[in-house]
C-alpha cells in the first residue's frame, strides 16, 4: 500500500482555506455569547482576506491538486464578484430580522458557506468537485431563503427551492454520470478528450448527458423552462438573501457554465450553442413578459433576473469566442451593481413603510427620499439598458460579440427583450417621480400586502441608515460610472475572458 | 451481465423517482423521491465504473451519498420548522407565492 | 471647443442642482446662453468651402470594443448645432419666467437634455451616436412625465403617454444599436472594429446585409420624426408635455431622426438607400397628406401643430430621398427653419392657454384685440409655418420639392398638394386664436391680454430668426452645401449610371450644377 | 447465477422505488425506501464496489434512515388526499416520466459504446475496495473529500439554524 | 442715378413705409400714420417716374436691365438671385400700381377716417403696395412668386382686416388658399422652367426658350398651363375666381385697390411678361384667350342679376380682366395693357363712388334699395356717371379706345379670333347694361331715405353700424368705421382722389387713338417686338370700324338698360318671371360656389374627419399600438398563469422541460 500525498499549491488554495477558516472562526462567535455582534465585521474580514488572496493570484492559471481545481483569471473574476455581492449583503443584512431569526454567527456562517460554494464552482474543472462545489453553494442558500421563519412565505420559498433545486442537481448528477460513463473521466479536459478519441462526437449518451447538465445549470442560474422557483423564491427569501442569490449564484454558476461547456463539451460546440440560443431566446420572452404589472419589486427583479439572464446565456452561447465570455463578465459585474443597487432601496423601504417590498412602496420617493430614489432609478434605468449606465455598455458588448459569433438574431431578440423591459422598469421610476405615477396609495391602512400578520417591524427611519444608503449609492455610483468610463472595467472583464484561452 | 442492464435500470428507478416527485404532496415523501433519483444517479456511476473500469465513479458516488444526506438533513430541518409554525405539511398548500 | 459646447450645459446643470430655488432658473438661462455663445462662435469660424469635418475631436473610448469619442462638425450639422442653442436658450428663459416645481431637477434635465441632443448632432462615431440618440430621451421622459400634465378627459396619464413615447422611439433605437453593431462588425470583417462614420463608410458593407441594416436605422429615425404610422406615441405625449419642453422637444428632437439619415444611412448603406427610394418616399408622402389632414381637422392647439410637423418632417424625408443635392440641402434648410417655427408656436399656444384656460381651437378666439403685439409675431410664425414665398421656410421647400420633381416627379406633384393644406391649416390655427369674436365665455378668465415684456423676450429673438432668415436663406445654403454634395454623391455614386450622369457638372458649365435628364437634348437644340 | 441474483436486486429495487412513491403512509415509504437501497446495495456488490455498497447500508440505511423515521415520528405522518388539486398533473407526470425513461433508455441502448454491450472489462482484483477507493480519495479527489465534509458541517448548521428551538435572543429582535 | 436705381427706391419706399407705421402703432397719431402712408407711395410714384424718363433717354431696345442685390440662395444649380428687371412693361405697370394707390391711399385717409385700424390699414395698404412692386419688378420666376405670394397675403390681411367679422375671416381665408393654388401652379413651372432652361432668370429664360422648345413641345404647353393655374387664380378667371366677390368683405378702398386697379391684373401681367413661352405654346394660349372669353361672358350674365352694389362692381371686374386676358393670350399684348390702365382708372374710381354712396347709407350694400342720390350727392354721383360711362365704353371715354382696341386686334387676327371679337363685343353690350343697371337704381328717381336726410339736415351720422350680411351688429372696437359718414361731399382727400381718377377716366384714353396718337404701344414695343405676333396691326381703318362698332353696341346698351330700369320698372321683374331658370342661374352666380364646395372643400374635410375619427382612433391606436400592448399582456397573463405557486407543476415544467431537451439532443444526434 504505498501511499503518495499529492502535491498541494497551498498558495493556491489559500483563498478556499481563508474562507473555510474564516466560516468556522464566524460560526464559533454563533456559540461564544460575547462574540456575537462580531460575526458581520469578521465575515467582512474573512471576504476581504479572501479577495484579496485572489486579486493577489491575478493573471496566473494554476492547477490546484491534481486538476480538481483550476485558478485563472475566469475563476478569480466570478470569484471576485461573488465576494462583493457578499459584501453588500453582510451590509444589507444589518438589523435584518432574519439574521435575528436564524441567529447573527450561523446566518453569516451560512453566508460565507454558500461564497466557499461559489468560489470552489469558480474553479472546478472536474465534475466531483463541480457536483460538491455546486450542493455546497445550493445548501446554505436553502436554509437562508427560509431563514425568517415568522413569514411563511420564506419557509416556502425555502422548501420550494429546496425540491426543485434538488430535482435539478438530481438531474445534473445524472447527467454527469452519463459523460463519465461515455469517456471515462471526470476531469473535464479528460472528458473533451475522451469525447474525441472515443469518437463520441454525437453519442446519444454524450448529448443526453449535456442535455441533463444543461438542465442542471440552466437551472441554476434560472433560465427558462427551468426558472419557476426564480420569482417565487426571490419574493419570499429575506431581501438581503434575495440580492445575493441573484447575482452571486448566477455569477458563479455562469463560471462553471462556461469552463464546462468549453473545456469539456467544447467539441461539441456546434450541437449545444443553438440549443442554448433557443433557451436564451425564451428566458428572454418569459422573463420580460412575465413581469410586467407586478406589485411586489422582489417579484419584478425577479423576472426581469430571468431575462437578464437569457441576456447573459447569450454570452455562454458564444462562449467559444473570446468576446463572449469577456462579455458575458462585464455583463455581470455591470448587473451586479444595478441589482445591489435596487435591492438596497427596496429593503430601505420594506423596512420603513407597510407597503413591504409592493412598489407602492416606493412611490413619490423622489420627493421624500432623493438619496433612495436616484440609485433605485439609475439601476431600473441600468437594468433597461438605457446608455450612461454600466447596464447600455453591457448590451452593447453582449451584442457586439453576438454579431460577431452569428447570432444576430438573438442580439435582435435581446433588443426586442429591452424593449419590453421598459414597460416595467419605468413603470417603477415613474412611480417614484411622476405625479400621477403607478396606482394612488389606498388610505394607507396597513392590511395591505406584504403587510400580512407576522409583519416585520417597522424602522421609520430605515430609509437614513447609512448601512442601506451607502450601499445604494455605491452600486448606483458605480454603475453610472462604469456606464461613462467603461474601459477599465472592459480591460478587466477581456482579461478574465481571455484566460480559457491561452 | 451486461451493463446496460445496470443502466437501463438506473433510468427506470429515475423515472419513478420523478413521478413520485410530481404526483406527491408530502414533503417527506418527496425527499424520499429525491433520494429515489439521486441513488438511481448512484447506480449509474458506479455501473459506469465498472464499464470503464476506473474507480472515480465509485468515488462519486460516495461523494453523492454524502450531498444526499446533507439535503435530507437540511430538508427534514425545515419540514420541522414548518411543523412548528403550524403549517400544512403538504406542498400544494404552501402556495401564498405565486403569480 | 466642440467638447466646450457639448458639456457646457451639463456642468451648468449640475451646478444648478445645488442652488436655491429662484437662482437656478437664471443660472440654466445663462448656460444656455453661454452655449449658444459658443455655437454662434463655431458657425462664424465654420470653413463654407470644406465639405469634410472640422472642429474634430477622435480619442479611443472603449478601446476594446472600437468604440471612440469622435465629434466633429460639417455642413451637415453645423446649423441643427445651432439651432439647437437657439432654441434651448428660448425653452430653458421661458421655463425660468415661470414657476416651476423641484426647479433644480427640472433645470437639470434641461440642460441634460441639449447635451444629449448636440451630442447625437455633433457625434461622428456610430456607436456615440446611437448612445446619445437614445440618451436624449431619458431626460425627456422625466420632463415629460413628471412636470406634465394629466389630461382632464380620462385619456392617458402623463406618464402612461411618456412610457408610450419611450416605448415606441426606443423599438427604433434599439434596433438601430443592433444594426450599428453589425454594420461595424461586418465591414470590419475580422479585422479592427472601428464604428467612425468616416472609416466605415470607405470600408463599405456588402448589398446584403446593408438591406435589412438600413430598416434598422429607418426605423429608429422615422419613429423620432415621427412618420406615418409610427407616430402613434405623438398625440398623447405632446398632451401630456409641458409646453417650454415640448418646444425644444418638436423643435429640435424631430430633427435628429431626419439628420440621422443623412449622416448615416445615406453614406453607410447607398445601394439599400436607393434601393427603398420609393418605400421611403412613400412613407413620407403618407407623413405629409396624413399629417396636413389631421392638423386641419384637428380642435386640440397643441396637436394641430404637432401634426403639422408631422406633415413638415414628411416634407423633409422626402427631400432627403429624393437622393439630390438640391433636395437634402433644402431639407437641411427647412430642418432649421421648422425648428425656429414650431418653437415659436408651442411657445404662444403656451402664452395663449395661460389666457383661455382652454387647448380647443374651438373655445378661442379674438386674441388679437388687445393684444396686437402678440398677434403680429403669431403672424409672422404662421406665414412661415405656412412656408410663405419669402420666407426661409419657401426656400426651403423650393428645393426640397424641385429635388423631388427632378427625380420622382409624380410624388413631387403629390407632396406639392400639402402645400395647399399647410396654408390652410396654419391660417386656421392663426385665425381660430387670433381672429373672430371672443367667444362667448369672454370675461371669465378668458381674457384678450398683450404679451408681456418676458414672453416677448423669449419670442421676439426667435421671430427675429425667422425674419433675418428669410432674407438671406443662402447663409445656410452655402455652408451646408459642400457636405451635402459629398453625401449625395455616395449614393448617387454607387447607384446606376444616369443618376451618376446627374451628379456630374453639367449645365452651362456650372460647376454646381446638379444636372438633368434631358441636359443631352438642350445641348443638341443648341447646336 | 449473476443473472439471477441481479433480477432479484433489480426487482427489489423497483418494487422498493414504487413503494415510496405509491405508498399512502410516509412511514411505509421509508421502509420502502429501505428495501430499495439494500437492493441497490446489492446491485453494487454485483458491480464489484464493495465499499460502495457498504457505505450505502451503513450511511444511508443506517443514519439517514433512522433520522427520517424519528422526524416522521415526530411529526406524524398523515396520508395525502387521493384527488390531486392540479388537473391532469398525475397523468401528466407519468407521462412525462415515462417518456424521459424512453429517452434514457434509447440513449443508453443505441450508444456506440462498447463496453456497455458487455460485462465490463476485467479489472485487477483490488478493484473497488476500501484500500483503491480510499488512495482515490485522498490523493485525486482531495478537494471534494475535504468540501463534501464542510458540506455537512454547513447543512448541520443549517438544520440547526431551522430546527433549533428558538433562542430568547431572536425573541427579542 | 440708373434706371434701376430708381426702381429699388420705389420698391424701398412702400415697405418702409409699412414697416414704419407698423412699428409706430402706438407711438404717432392716426392721421401721421395716413401722411406716411401716403407719402411713401406718391414718393414710388415719383420714382417711378424719374425711372420713366432715365429709360426714355436711352435707345428703345437698350431699355431693360437687370439689377442684383445678393445672392438669395444659390447651390445644387438651383440660382436665385434677389433681383429686379426693368424695362418698358415693369415700368408701366410700376406706374400705374403706385399711381392709382396713391389717390387710393388719398381717399383712404378720409374714408378710414374714424376707424381704429388706421395704422394697420395703411400698414397693410403699403405693404401691398410693396408686394405688387415686387411682383412687377421681380427679375426671376422666383422673386416673382414672391411677390406673388405676398399680394396674396396682403389681400388675405385686407379683406379680413375687419377681423371680427366671420363673414371677412372667412372670405380672406378663402382668397388665400385659392392664391396659395395659383402660387403652386407658379412653383411648378418654375420647376419645369429651370430643369429644362437651367435658370429662373428672365433674360436666360427668353433668349434660351425658343432654342430649347419646339412649338407646342408637351412642356412647353405644360408650363403656360401651370401658368395660367397662377394667372387665373390672381385675375380672377373661371374656376379660380370664386373669392372675388366674396373680397368685397374688405373696406371699400380695398376693393377699389386689389380687387379692380391692381391685384386682379397680376394674371395680364404674367401673360404679357412669358409672352415668349405662350407664343411657343400656342394651344395654351388659345385656351387661355377662351378662358378669358367665357369669363368676361358669364360674369357679365352674373352682374346683370346682382343687387349687391360692391358685387357688381367686382364682378364687372371680372369681365374686364377677361377682355385684357384675352388680349394678352391672343397676342394683343400693349392692347391689352392698355385696357389695363384705363381700367384700373375708372374701376377704382367707380369703388370710389359706390364707397363714398356705401357710406352715405349706413353700409348698406343694396341697389334696390338706394334712389335719388343724384340730387343728394352730386359731386359722387358725378363721378360715379364717368366711371359708368367709361367702363361701358361710351364713346371717347378711356374705356371706349382700349377695350375696342383689344377687339379689333382680334378681329385682324382673323380665324377664330374673329369670333372672339364677336363675343367680346356681346360681353361689351352686358357690360352698358349692367353698369347702367347701376347707375340707373342709384342716382335718377326720388331720393330714399338716408339721401333725403342728407338733403334735409346734411347730417353726418346714422345708427350703429350692422354687418350687412349677417346683420349682427358689428362691434366698433376693433375699427369698423364708426357711425358718422364718410362722403366725398364732405371729406376733401376723397373728393381730390376721386377727381383725379375721374380725370383719368375720361381722357386716360386719348394717348392712344388710332392713327392719331401711339404712345403707349410705341412705349411698350421694344418688350413685345420679339414676338411674331406683335406684327399684326390692325389697319387704321379698321379700328375705327371696330370703334364704330363699339360706340354703337355702348349707347344701345345703355339706352336698353334706361328703358328698363327707368322707363318701365316693370319689365324687369317680367323677365324674372318668364326667365326663372336663366335668372336664378345668374344670380347664384352659376353655382361655382356650390360646386367647389361640393367638389373640393367637403371631401377634404370628411377625410380629415375620418382620419381624426376612425383611422387614428382604430388603426393607429388600436391597431399598432394597442394590437403590440395586446400581445405582451396577454403573453404575461399565460407566463403568470404557469406560475400557479404548486411547486409540483414547477417541477413538471422542468422534467417537460428536460424532456424535450433531451429530445432535441437526440434528434440533433440521428
Amino acid at each position: 500500500m504505498n501511499f503518495q500525498e499529492p502535491y498541494i499549491d497551498y498558495a493556491g488554495i489559500a483563498p478556499i482555506i481563508a474562507l473555510t477558516v474564516g466560516l468556522i472562526v464566524v460560526l464559533f462567535t454563533a456559540v461564544i455569547r460575547p462574540l456575537r455582534r462580531t460575526a458581520p465585521a469578521l465575515t467582512l474580514a474573512t471576504l476581504a482576506a479572501t479577495a484579496g488572496l485572489l486579486i493577489w493570484h491575478w493573471d496566473e492559471s494554476l492547477e490546484l491538486i491534481t486538476g480538481a481545481l483550476v485558478l485563472d483569471n475566469l475563476a478569480i473574476a466570478m470569484s471576485l464578484i461573488a465576494i462583493l455581492v457578499a459584501a453588500f449583503c453582510v451590509f444589507l443584512s444589518i438589523r435584518e430580522p432574519a439574521t435575528a431569526e436564524a441567529g447573527s454567527g450561523e446566518y453569516h456562517a451560512l453566508l460565507l458557506g454558500s461564497v466557499l460554494g461559489m468560489t470552489l464552482l469558480a474553479q472546478a474543472s472536474n465534475l466531483i468537485t463541480f457536483f460538491v462545489a455546486i450542493e455546497t453553494l445550493s445548501i446554505p442558500l436553502y436554509v437562508l431563503c427560509a431563514t425568517n421563519l415568522r413569514r411563511e412565505g420564506s419557509l416556502e420559498s425555502g422548501l420550494k427551492y429546496l425540491i426543485v433545486g434538488s430535482l435539478g442537481s438530481a438531474t445534473l448528477l445524472y447527467g454527469m454520470a452519463f459523460l463519465y460513463g461515455g469517456t471515462g473521466s471526470t476531469d473535464f479536459a479528460g472528458i473533451a478528450n475522451g469525447i474525441v478519441d472515443k469518437g463520441m462526437l454525437s453519442d446519444p449518451l454524450i448529448l443526453i448527458g449535456i442535455a441533463m447538465a444543461t438542465v442542471g445549470l440552466a437551472f441554476k442560474v434560472s433560465i427558462a423552462p427551468f426558472h419557476q422557483w426564480t420569482p417565487d423564491v426571490y419574493q419570499g427569501a429575506p431581501t438581503p438573501i434575495t440580492a445575493f442569490m441573484a447575482v452571486a449564484t448566477k455569477a458563479a454558476a455562469f463560471a462553471v457554465f462556461i469552463r464546462f461547456f468549453d473545456v469539456a463539451l467544447g467539441p461539441q460546440v456546434d450541437q449545444w450553442a443553438p440549443a442554448l440560443a433557443v433557451l436564451a431566446a425564451i428566458s428572454i420572452v418569459v422573463g420580460n413578459v412575465g413581469a410586467i404589472g407586478q406589485g411586489s419589486l422582489k417579484r419584478l427583479l425577479g423576472y426581469s433576473g430571468i431575462a437578464q439572464a437569457g441576456y447573459m446565456l447569450g454570452g455562454v452561447v458564444i462562449a467559444t469566442h473570446e468576446s463572449g465570455t469577456s462579455s458575458l463578465i462585464f455583463y455581470l459585474v455591470a448587473y451586479a451593481f444595478m441589482n445591489l443597487a435596487a435591492f438596497a432601496v427596496v429593503i430601505a423601504r420594506e423596512r420603513e413603510t407597510v407597503f413591504g417590498d409592493d412598489i407602492r412602496a416606493v412611490q413619490g420617493l423622489g420627493a421624500s427620499r432623493p438619496l433612495l430614489a436616484w440609485p433605485l432609478t439609475i439601476a431600473m434605468l441600468g437594468l433597461a439598458g438605457l446608455p450612461a449606465t454600466a447596464g447600455f455598455i453591457g448590451k452593447l458588448y453582449l451584442i457586439e460579440a453576438l454579431v460577431e459569433g452569428d447570432y444576430t438574431w438573438l442580439a435582435v431578440f435581446i433588443a426586442v427583450g429591452t424593449m419590453i423591459s421598459l414597460a416595467y422598469y419605468l413603470r417603477v421610476v415613474a412611480a417614484m417621480w411622476m405625479r400621477s405615477g403607478g396606482e394612488k396609495v389606498p388610505g394607507g391602512s396597513p392590511a395591505i400586502a406584504g403587510a400580512s400578520p407576522e409583519a416585520d417591524p417597522i424602522d421609520p427611519e430605515a430609509g437614513r441608515r447609512w448601512y442601506l444608503v451607502g450601499p445604494a449609492l455605491l452600486a448606483a455610483a458605480a454603475t453610472v460610472f462604469f456606464g461613462v468610463i467603461p474601459q477599465p472595467l472592459v480591460e478587466f472583464a477581456s482579461h478574465a475572458g481571455a484566460s480559457l484561452f491561452t | 451481465m451486461n451493463i446496460e442492464w445496470y443502466i437501463v435500470l438506473s433510468a427506470l428507478l429515475f423515472g419513478i423517482g420523478a413521478v413520485g416527485i410530481l404526483v406527491r404532496r408530502s414533503p417527506m415523501v418527496i425527499l424520499l423521491c429525491l433520494e429515489l433519483m439521486l441513488n438511481a444517479g448512484n447506480l449509474a456511476l458506479v455501473a459506469f465504473s465498472r464499464a470503464v473500469g476506473n474507480g472515480q465513479g465509485q468515488v462519486f458516488a460516495l461523494v453523492v451519498m454524502v450531498v444526499a444526506a446533507c439535503e435530507v438533513v437540511v430538508g427534514l430541518g425545515l419540514i420541522v420548522a414548518i411543523f412548528r409554525r403550524k403549517l400544512p405539511l403538504n406542498v400544494d398548500d404552501l402556495r401564498e407565492l405565486r403569480g | 471647443m466642440i467638447n466646450v459646447l457639448l458639456w457646457l450645459p451639463l456642468a451648468f446643470g449640475l451646478v444648478g442642482l445645488f442652488l436655491p430655488k429662484r437662482a437656478v432658473g437664471w443660472w440654466a438661462t445663462l448656460g444656455t446662453v453661454a452655449t449658444l455663445g459658443v455655437a454662434i462662435a463655431m458657425v462664424a469660424g465654420f470653413d463654407a468651402g470644406n465639405s469634410g469635418l472640422q472642429y474634430t475631436v477622435d480619442t479611443p473610448w472603449i478601446s476594446g470594443l472600437g468604440v471612440d469619442y469622435n465629434l466633429g462638425v460639417d455642413g451637415l450639422n453645423v446649423f441643427l448645432v445651432l439651432l439647437t442653442a437657439v432654441l434651448w436658450t428660448g425653452g430653458t428663459a421661458f421655463a425660468a419666467f415661470r414657476e416651476q416645481e423641484r426647479p433644480q431637477l427640472f433645470f437639470f434635465l434641461m440642460l441634460l437634455a441639449e447635451t444629449a441632443t448636440l451630442g447625437s448632432f455633433v457625434a461622428q462615431d456610430l456607436l456615440l451616436f446611437v448612445l446619445f440618440f437614445d440618451f436624449m430621451l431619458v431626460p425627456f421622459y422625466f420632463l415629460f412625465g413628471a412636470w406634465g400634465s394629466d389630461r382632464t378627459d380620462g385619456g392617458p396619464t402623463a406618464s402612461a403617454a411618456t412610457l408610450k413615447m419611450m416605448i415606441y422611439t426606443l423599438i427604433g433605437s434599439l434596433l438601430m444599436l443592433v444594426g450599428a453593431i453589425a454594420t461595424a462588425i461586418i465591414s470590419a470583417d475580422g479585422g479592427h472594429i472601428t464604428f467612425s462614420i468616416a472609416e466605415l463608410q470607405h470600408q463599405g458593407l456588402g448589398i446584403g446585409s446593408q438591406r435589412w441594416i438600413f430598416w434598422f436605422f429607418a426605423a429608429a429615425f422615422l419613429v423620432k420624426m415621427p412618420a406615418f404610422l409610427v407616430h402613434g406615441w405623438m398625440p398623447d405625449a405632446y398632451r401630456a408635455a409641458p409646453l417650454p419642453v415640448l418646444a425644444v422637444f418638436s423643435g429640435v428632437l424631430a430633427k435628429v431622426g431626419a439628420y440621422g439619415f443623412l449622416r448615416v444611412v445615406l453614406p453607410l448603406f447607398p445601394q439599400a438607400t436607393s434601393q427603398f427610394q420609393e418605400v421611403i418616399l412613400l412613407i413620407a408622402l403618407a407623413s405629409i397628406l396624413y399629417g396636413s389632414v389631421m392638423a386641419f381637422t384637428q380642435t386640440n392647439v397643441r396637436l394641430i401643430a404637432g401634426y403639422s410637423s408631422v406633415a413638415q418632417l414628411g416634407f423633409i424625408t422626402a427631400g432627403i430621398f429624393a437622393l439630390r443635392a438640391d433636395g437634402s440641402d433644402g431639407a437641411i434648410l427647412q430642418m432649421v427653419n421648422h425648428g425656429l417655427v414650431v418653437a415659436p408656436i408651442f411657445v404662444i399656444v403656451a402664452i395663449l392657454v395661460e389666457r383661455t384656460g382652454t387647448e380647443d381651437i374651438r373655445e378661442m378666439g379674438g386674441m388679437a384685440l388687445r393684444a396686437p403685439i402678440l398677434a403680429a409675431l403669431f403672424l409672422i410664425v404662421a406665414l412661415a409655418t405656412l412656408a410663405m414665398p419669402g420666407s426661409a421656410n419657401f426656400i426651403g421647400e423650393f428645393y426640397i420639392l424641385n429635388g423631388l420633381f427632378q427625380s420622382k416627379i409624380v410624388f413631387a406633384l403629390i407632396a406639392i398638394s400639402g402645400v395647399a393644406m399647410s396654408a390652410y391649416y396654419a391660417l386656421r390655427l392663426y385665425q381660430g386664436t387670433m381672429h373672430n369674436r371672443l367667444p362667448s365665455r369672454e370675461g371669465q378668465g378668458m381674457l384678450s391680454r398683450e404679451i408681456g415684456l418676458r414672453d416677448a423676450v423669449v419670442l421676439a429673438p426667435l421671430v427675429l430668426c425667422i425674419v433675418a432668415l428669410a432674407f438671406y436663406p443662402q447663409l445656410i445654403l452655402h455652408r451646408t452645401d459642400p457636405s451635402v454634395e459629398q453625401t449625395v454623391a455616395k449614393v448617387t455614386g454607387a447607384d446606376s449610371p444616369e443618376t451618376q450622369l446627374a451628379s456630374k457638372p453639367g449645365f452651362e458649365g456650372n460647376s454646381k450644377w446638379t444636372g438633368y435628364a434631358p441636359v443631352g437634348a438642350v445641348k443638341e437644340t443648341a447646336e | 447465477m449473476e443473472a439471477v441474483i441481479f433480477f432479484l436486486a433489480a426487482l427489489g429495487a423497483i418494487i422498493g422505488a414504487v413503494g415510496v412513491v405509491a405508498l399512502q403512509n410516509p412511514f411505509y415509504s421509508v421502509l420502502a425506501l429501505v428495501v430499495h437501497l439494500f437492493s441497490l446495495a446489492a446491485l453494487f456488490l454485483l458491480l464489484t464496489s464493495a465499499f460502495v455498497a457498504a457505505a450505502q447500508v451503513v450511511v444511508y440505511a443506517g443514519a439517514v434512515m433512522v433520522l427520517y423515521v424519528f422526524v416522521v415520528a415526530y411529526v406524524g405522518g398523515g396520508g395525502e388526499p387521493i384527488h390531486d388539486p392540479i388537473k391532469g398533473q398525475r397523468f401528466l407526470g407519468i407521462l412525462v416520466a415515462s417518456i424521459l425513461f424512453i429517452e434514457l433508455s434509447a440513449a443508453i441502448l443505441s450508444s456506440a459504446l462498447l463496453a456497455l454491450g458487455t460485462h465490463g472489462p476485467d479489472v485487477a482484483a483490488g478493484f473497488g475496495d476500501p484500500a483503491a477507493i480510499g488512495r482515490l480519495l485522498l490523493e485525486k479527489f482531495l478537494v471534494p473529500f475535504e468540501a463534501s465534509s464542510l458540506l455537512l458541517l454547513i447543512a448541520a448548521v443549517g438544520a440547526i439554524v431551522l430546527a433549533a428551538r428558538k433562542r430568547e435572543g431572536s425573541e427579542a429582535a | 442715378m440708373s434706371a434701376t436705381t430708381w426702381a429699388w427706391l420705389v420698391l424701398l419706399l412702400p415697405l418702409l413705409g409699412s414697416i414704419a407705421i407698423g412699428l409706430s402703432f402706438r407711438a404717432v397719431p392716426a392721421r401721421v400714420a395716413g401722411v406716411i402712408g401716403t407719402g411713401a407711395v406718391a414718393l414710388a410714384f415719383a420714382c417711378g417716374v424719374a425711372a420713366l424718363i432715365t429709360l426714355l433717354g436711352e435707345s428703345p431696345d437698350a431699355r431693360h436691365h437687370a439689377s442684383t442685390l445678393w445672392e438669395y440662395a444659390n447651390v445644387a444649380g438651383l440660382d436665385i438671385k434677389l433681383g429686379i428687371y426693368l424695362d418698358p412693361l415693369s415700368t408701366f405697370m410700376l406706374l400705374v400700381v403706385t399711381g392709382v394707390s396713391t389717390t387710393i391711399h388719398l381717399y383712404s385717409f378720409g374714408y378710414m377716417k374714424s376707424d381704429e385700424g388706421y395704422h394697420r390699414f395703411f400698414s397693410y395698404l403699403n405693404f401691398f403696395v410693396f408686394s405688387m412692386l415686387l411682383l412687377v419688378l421681380a427679375g426671376n420666376f422666383v422673386l416673382l412668386i414672391v411677390g406673388w405670394a405676398f399680394v396674396g397675403f396682403a389681400s388675405y390681411a385686407l379683406i379680413s382686416f375687419w377681423y371680427r367679422r366671420k363673414t371677412a375671416t372667412a372670405a380672406g381665408m378663402k382668397a388665400f388658399v385659392i392664391n396659395v393654388v395659383g402660387d403652386i401652379g407658379l412653383v411648378l413651372a418654375a420647376f419645369l422652367i429651370v430643369q429644362h432652361l437651367g435658370s429662373f432668370d428672365y433674360e436666360t429664360v427668353f433668349a434660351k426658350a425658343p432654342q430649347v422648345f419646339q412649338t407646342n413641345e408637351w412642356t412647353v404647353i405644360a408650363i403656360c398651363l401651370l401658368l395660367m393655374v397662377g394667372a387665373f387664380a390672381k385675375s380672377a378667371q373661371i374656376p379660380f375666381h370664386t373669392w372675388l366677390p366674396d373680397a368685397m368683405e374688405g373696406p371699400t378702398p380695398v376693393s377699389s385697390l386689389i380687387h379692380a386697379a391692381t391685384m386682379v391684373t397680376a394674371g395680364v401681367y404674367l401673360i404679357a411678361r412669358t409672352h415668349v413661352l405662350f407664343v411657343l405654346a400656342p394651344t395654351a394660349a388659345d385656351i387661355a384667350a377662351f378662358v378669358g372669353l367665357a369669363t368676361l361672358l358669364v360674369a357679365g350674365t352674373i352682374a346683370i342679376a346682382q343687387t349687391d352694389m360692391k358685387r357688381v362692381i367686382a364682378y364687372s371686374t371680372m369681365s374686364q380682366i377677361g377682355y385684357m386676358i384675352m388680349g394678352v393670350s391672343i397676342g394683343a399684348y400693349a392692347q391689352g395693357l392698355f385696357h389695363l390702365m384705363t381700367h384700373a382708372f375708372f374701376k377704382a374710381l367707380l369703388f370710389m363712388a359706390a364707397g363714398s354712396i356705401i357710406s352715405a347709407m349706413a353700409n348698406m350694400q343694396n341697389i334696390d334699395k338706394m334712389s335719388g342720390f343724384w340730387k343728394a350727392m352730386r359731386f359722387t354721383s358725378v363721378l360715379l356717371l364717368i366711371g359708368g360711362l367709361a367702363l361701358a365704353a361710351f364713346p371717347f371715354t378711356s374705356g371706349f379706345f382700349s377695350k375696342d382696341s383689344i377687339l379689333a386686334y382680334a378681329e385682324a387676327r382673323g380665324g377664330m379670333y374673329t369670333w372672339m371679337a364677336i363675343g367680346g363685343y356681346v360681353g361689351a353690350f352686358l357690360t352698358a347694361i349692367y353698369t347702367f343697371r347701376l347707375v340707373f337704381k342709384v342716382l335718377p328717381g326720388e331720393p330714399c331715405k338716408e339721401a333725403q336726410e342728407l338733403i334735409d339736415t346734411g347730417h353726418l351720422y346714422h345708427g350703429p353700424a350692422v354687418n350687412p350680411h349677417t346683420l349682427e351688429p358689428e362691434d366698433a372696437d376693433v375699427g369698423f368705421p364708426g357711425p358718422e359718414h364718410h362722403i366725398a361731399e364732405q371729406s376733401k382727400p376723397m373728393a381730390i382722389a376721386m377727381a383725379i381718377l375721374g380725370f383719368g377716366a375720361l381722357f386716360a384714353g386719348l394717348i392712344q387713338i388710332p392713327g392719331v396718337t401711339d404712345v403707349l404701344f410705341k412705349f411698350l414695343d421694344p418688350t413685345f417686338a420679339n414676338s411674331p405676333l406683335s406684327e399684326i396691326k390692325p389697319s387704321v381703318g379698321a379700328e375705327w370700324r371696330g370703334l364704330a362698332v363699339g360706340a354703337v353696341i355702348a349707347v344701345v346698351g345703355i339706352w336698353l338698360s334706361w328703358v328698363l330700369w327707368v322707363r318701365r320698372p316693370e319689365l324687369p321683374a317680367l323677365f324674372r318671371e318668364r326667365l326663372r331658370p336663366v335668372y336664378l342661374l345668374c344670380l347664384n352666380k352659376w353655382y361655382f360656389d356650390e360646386a367647389i364646395d361640393f367638389l373640393i372643400v367637403r371631401p377634404a374635410l370628411a377625410i380629415g374627419r375620418f382620419a381624426n375619427g376612425v383611422f387614428e382612433r382604430f388603426v393607429i391606436d388600436a391597431g399598432v399600438t394597442g394590437g403590440t400592448e395586446e400581445t405582451v399582456r396577454s403573453a404575461s397573463g399565460i407566463v403568470r398563469a404557469v406560475q400557479n405557486g404548486f411547486v409540483r407543476s414547477y417541477a413538471l415544467l422542468l422534467v417537460a422541460g428536460f424532456a424535450g431537451l433531451a429530445l432535441y439532443f437526440l434528434i440533433v444526434q440521428s
